[in-house]
């Protein structure tokens, strides 16, 4: 028992459960905005592996790190029109869709990759983001270098679910957006274009989930692996759940279970494997279907997710 | 630009969509051959001949379709009834693992002819209880099943991974984590030698048969049709909501489970966690495609295995990146969806 | 003299092979309050609709004060100043009331919401105007009328000079909408312009000043208020004079149906509290009452959707504990539903479908459906009660509201049931659909049908029944015969005071 | 002489390490003009076979991969193609005439890594980072706690397993758990240890292949392993046409060439690595064989 404390008291612990909570932030970020509009894109699986790759291509052949990032959102963007154009101009089925973008996605980036980095041995590397400590408060006890010494993506992570969470409840823009996943209808009669909306809204929630890939290669690690993606899309969409669509929750969530992964991976160092990891890993999908049935009550569901927009039809 | 829906749907146009899907998949996958360095033209005689150019290919592609079909099924019963299951995933690894623990701790000595469909049962079975939990969320709770379902896929898989681990870890695999085998009795019998070919073919093609005469002609396929249009007006009319529900979800739970049944037993003989590459996904592609009709789902399906199976054989005769494959089911599959909407729904200004 | 306000000028608007605007032009002065008429489907929402700019119209020109609108755009519309109110509300009931009126109200690009300033205008609209609301309360706590004030005060907040009401007192009582005509001509003296869509035409003669009538999508006539009748109107929208049929004297046969002591309990609420009817073989016997009291809980327990609580139900004489959907169809009981989209038909499945999707049992043999079978029933519906607009295989979407009302009534009345159950039978139907429903009903009742109406119209079921009893809050009062009593005794039962007089029961 | 028409199927992308070391090695032969060799890679088990098959009927001599997740089925493709011989990384027993087995056997260079790591640590504490505890991963890390063992008998070994062989960013999060709890030498059984290590400015062991270029002031040992005596050993048996239905596994042993240590000399204190060179000379000469324990460690 005392090992479990001390594994929770330790500041590794937290540290790292902000590292691997960042790329689950981000993705979680992008599903929610989606989301938040009425798309559910489950094209984020193959838009995390593609922005891995093309970000981590675009550093490896000399770009600077900021650049692969944003090559990364843009990518990432690219794909969001091609959800965006299947779901809201011709209003096919979201998740048939995201499905396709899901399998599109990540095997052209394993083509791509592996057509402009032949490769032998492992693949090859760049120098990635160095965790920056912030001065004077990276040497606080504990917390200094948890919440400090994180490389900058990370702080960027944190910094949009907060800038997202003042987009959609203090802005007229977010507003838009809610009301477009609520009753795109009601948007319209508005004299706001519920197409546009979600354009938008998949396009830049795609762009986030590119850079939640990118961070994989440019910041968690510094090659891209094929598959190196491992259902974190997924977790993310559950995460938007559990979050109920609310972005500073999505930060909570994505931190709640990037803490059961990280005390895994340290609970493990000390008990050996009494547990089977399984079982931590299954923590966010379950707690994700708890908090859909005990929220249920109040359905907060955005009314209009998954539900085509066709103007002119009743 | 708007779309009006079709009241109409001229033959021509049902027949010359997919031509073009098909057209303009292979034409956008033709340009990353060609940045590859292979000939396009021989690439593409190159998908023909890996999905049908000989025996092992067509059987190849059979096979594949087989648990394709089931999923598709699966999909397309629960979709019609907007039981929006995206679990057949993790339904499909369920009924796998049922049948690897039964075949050899409960029906040990039991002859072929009564094992196999026990075993079809009880794993059909095993995908109707992962199906009913979400759908008892539903109706208990009215949490919508779309995201439970998916999620319960990784909850399914990491539940098998930590069963093959642990408790059904076959001790004779060194340490792998895979299942115990299914005994030899309950292996399904091949439809030829020297292939992959399997009894499991055609009970997926007569299931198929089965599902379309129960959709359309059937009182309980006009009720589930109606509780899936407009529950309430179905609820006025006298259908018992939840009765068809529960029955379409042990429909389309049981025909995933079955598909992984199928899959263990017709092919694979034990399980491990890459049992499926995503029969469950392409499940809902295949329904869709098939615009929920069950014999539709059989063509549909041949079509993905086709596509797969041709282009994965292709990258191997012309050395180029094997992940080509999945490009081009991606690819067929995305134009493919385009082309339905196109056939339901015309342009207007 | 100076320029309308709002002109539409030859305006045309096809959907597939149905020219639902056809050359269509109107002009609204300035404090005028126009009335749009017609028929169902006579096109009126449609042309509401491109003056709005959800439509694209295929030909003619929206000209506000004399600058035209560019077509397609509601946005632009809202700038010209036009607010419409919707004939399906269009509202988010996740977001506050609030929440829905600012929505697009400022720029997309500000960087903040001005939720305090935006709070105060709604406040002052709903002072000036009598519209009172929570701006907090979440929409989706609201009732059906409030939700209507909302969608009026989202035109109003949007300063709208121009207002366009489509069928807005179709949800209300009549309370609310009297309450809401007097608030519309009060803004009408105060210089907004209105076009409103109604077909009740008591409240088109009492409001409006003008009057504009739509036919197959036409326009066919405009009169000044002053010089036309109800009867007028009624023969310019369908066409041909109507007269709506009133029943004749006729003495009812054996109790059909008694409820005794009956209460209904759902949601922990008594939403039927010990009420008592009976109803004879050949009577109509009408339940009055303003909606939401009760008359949902009762059409459903006698359809068969909900159970009763306690009390004794007899039908044909027999105590009947639970009835289900099938028991209620094999004793053969008719059921018109309240709401025909949502629970009378299944619009994406055809009409033969719809025709026997509840008497399967009729129509199946070991589980097979007849189809054959059941496609020469609905030919039978067809052509009895003249349903026009499809064949048995249409898909039952595309039928107008009151055709699909009368596909409803036939496969209720064409087999003669001994009871029929009509929830609001009439409910946004247009003259010459009412006039045919209110036949069949009569029809079913000089064939021994004892027929339960459930009407919140005071004139309908002074046309129909022969007793009448009032629900409120659950409670039914004592029956009272119609040819005894007074509109103004029915509006105090309604109003719940019965209890005090002793009623003459009949 | 004609060179041998070999097919290489990988169940992982040819980046994973354990597929590089085959590539690398059938890539080293076909440039030296010894075989012609195509492949594929990424191959899922459901596609397995049918990549064998394939293969087969294009008349290939020689098909190397690794059957792990289709053992059963491998076999039963084997006996239908008599004319191709299968060389296989698997957990199981050969079969047949034509089918061959191997495993990777480098934990003689684990073991060897462990006693440089023994006399290194300052924390007394090590940890090795793995993918899941299966057999051939198992030997190894287990060779590696008994090297340090063997010098430094109070020294703590803590292991993880991530569960997954692709999840570079995971492993690297294991080892800074590890490196957290004390860990001053981390032994990295998949890539992504060494960034951990890096990272902390500790040091680092790798595995399969040499990971010093890509970490050259972290990884300063390497547990080798070399698959050309294995592909020479069933080459051999495909010209001179005998069965290649046996286990090529010893192939891969230390003593047979198949794997070694590599180090960074001076990095480790001096008699740590005289030590360690004195264990590796009777290796080799077979005096000294290290414990197989295919257990999962704890
Ligand atoms: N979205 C649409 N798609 C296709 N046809 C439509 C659509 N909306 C209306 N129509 C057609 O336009 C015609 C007019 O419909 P509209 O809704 O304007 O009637 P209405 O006068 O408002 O009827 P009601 O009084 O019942 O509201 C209908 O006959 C219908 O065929
Ligand atoms: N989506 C649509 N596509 C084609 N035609 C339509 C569509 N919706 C309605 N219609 C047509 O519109 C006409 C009027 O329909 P509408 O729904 O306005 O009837 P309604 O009488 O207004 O019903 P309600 O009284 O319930 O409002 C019908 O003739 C129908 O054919
Ligand atoms: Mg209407
Ligand atoms: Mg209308």
């Amino acid at each position: 028992m005392t090992e479990v404390l001390d594994i929770v008291a330790s500041a590794g612990l937290w540290t790292a459960v902000l590292r691997i909570a960042t790329p689950l932030i981000l993705g979680t970020l992008g599903a929610l905005l989606c989301e938040r509009a009425g798309v559910l894109n489950l094209g984020i699986e193959g838009i995390m592996t593609f922005g891995a790759m093309i970000g981590w291509l675009a550093v490896y052949n000399g770009a600077d790190l900021w650049t692969g990032f944003l090559v990364a959102a843009l990518a990432g963007g690219m794909f969001g029109v091609l959800h965006a154009g299947l779901t809201v101009t011709l209003g096919l089925s979201q998740h048939v869709s995201g499905l396709g973008v899901t399998l599109f996605a990540a095997s052209v980036s394993y083509y791509v990759f592996r057509l402009l980095v032949p490769v032998a041995g492992t693949p090859p590397t760049i120098v990635p983001f160095q965790p920056v400590s912030i001065e004077g408060l990276s040497d606080l006890p504990f917390f200094g270098p948890a919440l400090f010494s994180q490389t900058p993506p990370t702080y960027l992570a944190i910094l949009l679910s907060l800038a997202l969470a003042y987009l959609v409840f203090r802005t007229p823009l977010g507003l838009a957006i809610r009301m477009t996943g609520e009753n795109p209808h009601a948007a319209e009669a508005q004299g706001i274009n519920p197409m546009a909306v979600r354009y938008g809204a998949v396009i830049a929630g795609s762009a986030l989930m590119g850079m939640a890939g990118a961070f994989l290669t440019l910041s968690a690690f510094n090659s891209f692996f094929p598959t190196m993606v491992q259902g974190r899309g997924w977790i993310c969409i559950a995460l938007v759940v559990f979050a109920s669509w609310r972005p500073t929750r999505a930060l909570l969530g994505a931190l709640l279970f990037a803490f059961f992964d990280g005390f895994q991976l340290r609970l493990q160092t000390v008990l050996g494997g009494v547990v089977p990891y399984q079982l931590f890993l299954m923590i966010p999908y379950i707690l994700s279907i708890a908090a859909l049935a005990l929220m249920s009550r109040h359905a907060r569901v955005p009314q209009a997710l998954m539900q085509p927009y066709r103007r002119g039809e009743r | 630009m708007r779309f009006e829906r079709r009241e109409h749907r001229p033959v021509a146009l049902v027949v010359a969509t997919p031509l073009i899907a098909i057209a303009a998949a292979l034409a956008i996958a033709g340009v990353l051959i060609a940045v590859a360095g292979a000939p396009v033209l021989d690439a593409y005689w190159g998908i023909l001949k890996g999905a049908f150019g000989s025996r092992l290919s067509a059987t190849e592609t059979l096979t594949r379709a087989t648990p394709l079909i089931l999923t598709g099924l699966a999909a397309a019963v629960a979709f019609r009834a907007r039981l929006w299951n995206i679990g057949a995933e993790g339904q499909l690894y369920l009924g796998a693992i049922t049948v690897a623990w039964a075949s050899s701790h409960l029906f040990g000595g039991l002859s072929p002819a009564l094992q196999i469909p026990l075993l079809f049962t009880l794993g059909a079975l095993a995908g109707m209880v992962l199906l009913l939990v979400p759908l008892w969320l539903r109706l208990r709770f009215s949490v919508d099943e779309v995201v439970t379902t998916l999620l319960l896929n990784f909850v399914a898989v990491l539940f098998v991974s930590m069963l093959i681990d642990t408790v059904l870890k076959d001790p004779m695999a060194f340490g792998w984590p895979q299942s115990q085998s299914v005994t030899d009795e309950a292996m399904l019998p091949k439809l030829l030698a020297r292939s992959r070919l399997n009894l499991g073919l055609p009970v997926a093609v007569v299931l198929a048969l089965v599902l379309h005469f129960v959709q359309s002609r059937t009182v309980f396929g006009m009720q589930s049709r109606a509780a899936g249009l407009n529950p309430q007006g179905a609820a006025f009319a006298g259908v018992p909501l939840g009765r068809t529900l529960v029955a379409v979800a042990c429909l389309s739970g049981g025909l995933a489970g079955l598909a992984g049944a199928v899959e263990v037993m017709g092919v694979k003989g034990y399980v491990t966690t890459d049992l499926s590459p995503g029969y469950g996904y392409s499940g809902i592609v295949v329904a869709m495609l098939a615009n929920l009709s069950p014999l539709g789902v059989v063509l549909a399906a041949l079509f993905t295995a086709t596509m797969f199976v041709g282009a994965d054989g292709m990258s191997r005769s012309m050395g180029i990146p094997s992940y080509i494959a999945d490009v081009i089911v991606a690819l067929s599959l995305l134009t493919m969806l385009v082309a339905v909407f196109f056939t339901q729904y015309r342009i207007r200004r | 003299m100076n320029t309308p306000v709002l002109e539409i000028l030859g305006v045309s608007k096809r959907f597939g092979d149905n020219l639902a605007n056809d050359d269509i032009s109107l002009t609204l002065e300035r404090g005028e309050i126009v009335a749009l008429l017609g028929e169902n489907g006579a096109g009126k929402t449609t042309l509401m609709s491109i003056l709005f700019g959800h439509y694209m119209p295929d030909s003619g020109r929206v000209l506000v004060e004399g600058r035209e609108l560019p077509p397609g755009r509601p946005r632009a519309a809202i700038r010209a100043g036009i607010g419409m109110v919707h004939q399906h509300f269009s509202l988010a009931p996740n977001l506050t009331v609030l929440e829905n009126v600012a929505t697009g109200t400022e720029s997309l690009w500000s960087w903040r919401s001005r939720r305090a300033e935006a709070r105060e205008k709604l406040l002052n609209i709903s002072e000036r105007f009598g519209l009172r609301v929570d701006p907090d309360a979440r929409l989706g706590d609201l009732s059906v009328g409030e939700q209507q004030r909302v969608e009026i005060l989202k035109a109003l907040y949007n300063d709208a000079r121009i207002l366009v009401l489509d069928e807005p007192t179709a949800v209300l009582t009549q309370i609310e909408a009297e309450r809401l005509f007097s608030t519309l001509k009060d803004m009408a003296a105060n210089g907004l312009s209105l076009i409103f869509i109604s077909h009740k035409l008591d409240e088109v003669m009492s409001t409006a000043d003008r009057i504009v009538v739509l036919r197959g999508g036409r326009r066919v006539a405009e009169r000044a208020t002053s010089e036309t009748s109800k009867a007028e109107l009624a023969e310019l929208m369908v066409g041909r004079t109507v007269i709506r049929p009133v029943r004749e004297p006729s003495t009812p046969g054996e109790v059909v149906l008694e409820a005794a002591a009956v209460t209904v309990r759902t949601g922990g609420v008594d939403k039927l509290k010990s009420v008592d009817f009976r109803l004879h073989a050949g009577e109509v016997l009408g339940i009055i009452g303003v909606s939401g009291n009760g008359q949902a809980a009762l059409a459903q327990l006698l359809s068969g959707i909900l159970p009763k609580t306690s009390g004794d139900l007899l039908l044909f004489g027999e105590p009947v504990d639970e009835l289900s959907v099938a028991d209620v169809i094999a004793a053969g009981i008719g059921r018109i539903p309240e709401d025909r989209n949502r629970e009378g038909a299944i619009g994406e499945m055809a009409i033969w479908e719809n025709a026997v999707l509840e008497r399967l049992p009729a129509f199946s043999r070991r589980g097979l459906v007849d189809r054959r079978a059941g496609i020469a029933f609905a030919g039978k519906i067809i052509e009895a009660f003249d349903v026009r607009g499809g064949s048995p295989a249409t898909r039952t979407r595309l039928l107008s509201g009151g055709n699909m009302q009368k596909l409803i009534l036939g496969r209720n009345l064409i087999n003669r049931p001994r009871i029929l159950l009509a929830a609001q039978p009439a409910r946004g139907l247009d003259e010459g659909a009412v006039a045919a429903v209110h036949e069949r009903i009569l029809e079913a009742r000089r064939q021994g049908t004892a027929v339960l109406l459930i009407s919140e119209d005071l004139d309908e079921v002074m046309a129909l029944a022969d007793r009448i009893q009032a629900i409120v809050g659950g409670r039914l009062s004592p029956p009272v015969s119609a040819d005894e009593v007074s509109a103004r005794r029915l509006g105090l039962m309604m109003a719940g005071e019965w209890e005090s007089e002793v009623a003459h029961a009949v | 002489a004609e060179p041998i028409k070999v097919a290489g199927i990988h169940g992982s992308p040819v980046e994973n390490a354990w597929n590089s070391v085959l590539h690398k090695a059938l890539q080293d032969a076909a440039a030296e003009g010894a075989i012609e060799y195509v492949f594929s890679e990424g191959v899922s088990g459901t596609d397995y076979p049918r990549a064998m098959r394939e293969y087969a009927e294009q008349g290939v001599k020689l098909v190397i991969g690794e059957t792990f997740p289709v053992e059963k089925q491998a076999r039963e493709v084997a006996a239908d193609y008599p004319e191709t011989a299968f060389v296989m990384g698997s957990s199981g027993q050969e079969s047949g005439d034509n089918f061959g087995v191997f495993g990777t056997w480098n934990f003689d260079g684990a073991y060897l890594a462990g006693m440089l790591a023994g006399k290194m640590t300052k924390s007394n504490v090590v940890g090795s980072v793995g993918a899941m505890p299966i057999p051939e991963v198992n030997m190894l890390i287990n060779a590696f706690a008994a090297g340090v063992k063997a010098v430094n008998p109070d020294a703590k070994h803590l292991v993880t397993f991530i569960g997954t062989f692709f999840d570079p960013p995971k492993a690297r999060e294991a080892g800074l758990a590890q490196i957290d709890a004390g860990a001053d030498i981390l032994f990295g059984e998949r890539i992504g240890t060494a960034d951990a290590a890096k990272e902390r400015g500790i040091k680092s062991i790798g595995s399969l292949i040499d990971y010093t270029p890509r970490y050259p002031d972290t990884v300063f040992a390497n547990a080798l392993w070399n698959f050309r005596p294995i592909l020479n050993a069933a080459l051999a048996d495909v010209a001179a046409g005998k069965p290649t239905g046996r286990d090529y596994t010893a192939y891969g042993l230390m003593k047979e060439g198949g794997s070694d240590i590599v180090y960074v000399k001076g990095v480790a204190p001096a008699d740590a690595e005289a030590a360690m060179e004195a264990k590796r000379a009777e290796i080799k000469a077979g005096t000294f064989e290290v414990p197989k324990i295919m257990d999962a460690p704890k």
